[in-house]
């Protein structure tokens, strides 16, 4: 496999993703890479977004023209709603977080670890930003979907014990990095597919865990014009 | 329209090292106009209980950069780089509250509730310190409710008896704390006569609203 | 409209020995067609959660006068002789919830929060046997989530995407019950596209339900 | 005082009751004699009534020309709604009752004691109606008037201890009666009122628990056409 540029890195890591999901799906998007799932899914298949800020029914970024001062996404940026779209106030969109009826969270991470614990918010003494809903959203979703580069400047992010404080405990499904795809088992790091071109020796060069093989490892699928 | 306020009114309500409820996500239903008032009367050393502080042009985030801020409650204050500074600095005290546990203890308090019990932040340091309660088998933190003395809340459509609708995503945070504080103001959008909205389509009764405030047009 | 079901489908749903949510408060927003259905389908030794037992004529009092319920959850049961009658000779059992707390812990159940932190029954028998916490000096009557396996509510319109708006005091119990229950089912007064609803007027969002019912018209 | 019918009596207590509301009040009248008190309020005070099932500014009972079958009151009667009327779900109107944004709650009695205990739901071996929306209401209102006849069949109702089981504990304020007006204070029952005609010795023998004086003992007032 050729050397892909950063954008085509988080495209093809997108793009995995949304092979995750299922028509029906109502699904919460992270800010930054997990965002661009929404790009990827099947045209064919219905996928509810919702936003925690007060919206289920996300359709995309508003353009000028488009642009309604009421409705923004997460982030604060204008949207526009899909039909249907319904709003609400935070305490009810937590209930739908919290209470177990979003299906999906997808989100970046800066450690995950054997456990499935994940550490997303905070880098005690020079990144304070708050975990915004992010606490709520990785205990809450039926399932947790970690999107992210394999390595942060080549160090390993995959770790046998997060050493940053926790946005929540064991709570972590799966992993979809440029290298390969992760489940977060009861026997630990468990390797489902291998990006093509990587072998097995080069994902646990990048992997503190130690990754155990899946019974079928496959290759990872990417998409056709990558 | 007796509960129509003008600016100078307004002033009136305002204190120093008052507790404060603020309206609004990144600043989207934020009530500005009411923030303007703050700024202007010079009130300082507020608790401010907000879920995020917006930017420092933007939201409740302008009273962290105007420093007014003693204490902050937030779920996210990544966006505006002024209150990491003051945080650092020790001028302001910083409580980080998840963003569905803020919301709940809001409502708690609203509800006359003794807060919440939520497994949210379990096994996290913000769990640390505080009473764990078992229930049917799971753990749950309580986390206890949340008051303030005066919320400053932003309706789009708001009628005379004070009930208002949001739109959009504007909702937030602002019927929740329109529950929970001793003192409520709604910075009105727009302004209609009582029964102009119908009764489902409210989203916070009159009786929750003190006041109502429009922005004085400065554009003639 | 991959969500309409009819009465045949619709009593697939449905088995003896489980545990049903019905919305209404005096019959008022009742799903009078599903209750319909489950005393033509037969089902019995059912678990109830019900705000009220209506009377034998109306509402879910209409499933305890065809001895269908083995357990009962409601805050009154005055209204509906059949009730008391039955509680007195034994063949059903009663546990009475005060209205707010019944409302708490059927939304405590859909937040995934670990039941309500009351102060409603201290000092009365509903406070006997139960924990007391004590938050900020004041006590706490510390009362369960309470959940279902169906629930069945009534909207006043329904989109084909499941929204639901109720109107006039038609909500009730409704709204709360769509969100604690693994299977939801809607009786529609009305059913219209998508995108007429406009989504601030939404109460229920459309996620919460799994299906939407239509009592057939028996008068042509 | 000449003899006063059964009706008379009801009037009298609901008018007094109603004397004890200020414009702008937020009052929950529960049903039987309380719901009377919303006939005797002075026209030109705007008084809020809240209706437990789901509604802010009712306004009275539907002729059948005005009859909405969406709108009840906790009776399960049709009501018209005033102008400004809100609607809402359970949670959020028990919110409103728990919360203390209720002024003030008028219920009836089957006992009332020196401490403020009331007993109101329940007659253990005959009458299990359940408490509905009553424990909430006398919890969670700011100020809770009991609207009563003051026997029941010749035996007192207000007593040094109740012996019913309670509907809450400690949270009654005034009681209402047609011999009279009973503040509860922390020295026990203080007799504010005297309905005319009635003499201490006459009020004392129908009232089990003793009744302290008001330095400021007066005539009960009665509407002017009674």
């Amino acid at each position: 496999m050729r050397e892909l540029s950063k954008q085509q890195v988080r495209r093809m890591i997108a793009w995995r993703v949304a092979q995750e999901l299922h028509d029906g799906d109502v699904v919460n998007l992270g800010i930054g890479l997990p965002s661009l799932v929404a790009n990827e899914t099947a045209k064919d298949m219905e996928i509810l977004l919702q936003s925690e800020n007060g919206l289920l029914g996300m359709d995309g970024l508003a353009d000028s023209e488009h642009h309604d001062p009421n409705l923004v996404n997460a982030g604060g940026q204008p949207i526009t709603a899909a039909i249907g779209a319904c709003s609400f106030n935070s305490a009810d969109s937590f209930a739908i977080i919290r209470g177990g009826h979003v299906d999906v969270s997808v989100l970046g991470a800066l450690q995950v670890d054997e456990l499935g614990n994940l550490a997303n918010w905070i880098i005690p003494g020079k990144m304070v930003p708050g975990m915004g809903g992010a606490m709520d959203l990785v205990v809450g979703a039926q399932r947790v979907i970690v999107a992210m580069e394999h390595t942060n400047k080549g160090r390993p992010k995959l770790l046998t014990r997060c050493d940053l404080p926790l946005t929540a405990a064991k709570q972590v499904n799966l992993v979809v990095t440029e290298l390969g795809v992760i489940e977060i088992s009861g026997q630990g790091m468990l390797l489902r597919e291998l990006a093509p071109g990587i072998d097995l020796e080069t994902i646990q060069a990048h992997t503190e865990a130690k990754l155990h093989l899946a019974d079928t490892l496959k290759t990872m699928p990417i998409p056709n014009d990558l | 329209m007796r509960k129509r306020i003008d600016a100078a009114q307004l002033r009136q309500l305002l204190s120093d090292n008052m507790r404060i409820m603020i309206g609004g996500f990144m600043a989207n239903g934020a009530p500005e106009g009411l923030i303007d008032q703050i700024i202007a009367a010079g009130t300082k050393n507020i608790t401010l209980i907000s879920t995020d502080t917006g930017t420092p042009e933007k939201g409740s985030g302008r009273l962290i950069h105007a420093k007014r801020i003693a204490k902050l409650y937030a779920s996210h204050i990544g966006t505006n780089p002024e209150t990491g500074a003051q945080m650092n600095s020790g001028e302001l005290e910083v409580e980080l509250v998840p963003q569905g546990t803020l919301a709940e203890r809001i409502r708690s308090a609203g509800a006359g509730l003794g807060g919440v019990l939520s497994p949210t932040g379990l096994g996290t340091p913000i769990a640390e310190g505080k009473r764990i309660i078992q229930v049917e088998g799971q753990d749950y933190i309580l986390e206890p409710p949340l008051r303030a003395d005066l919320a400053l809340i932003r309706g789009s459509v708001v009628d005379t008896k004070g009930n208002v609708l949001y739109k959009g995503t504007t909702q937030n945070f602002n019927p929740l704390m329109a529950t929970a504080a001793k003192t409520v103001v709604v910075e009105a959008e727009q302004i209609v006569e009582a029964g102009e909205l119908l009764p489902e389509h409210i989203h916070t009764p009159g009786i929750y609203v003190d006041y109502i405030y429009q922005r004085e047009q400065t554009d003639a």
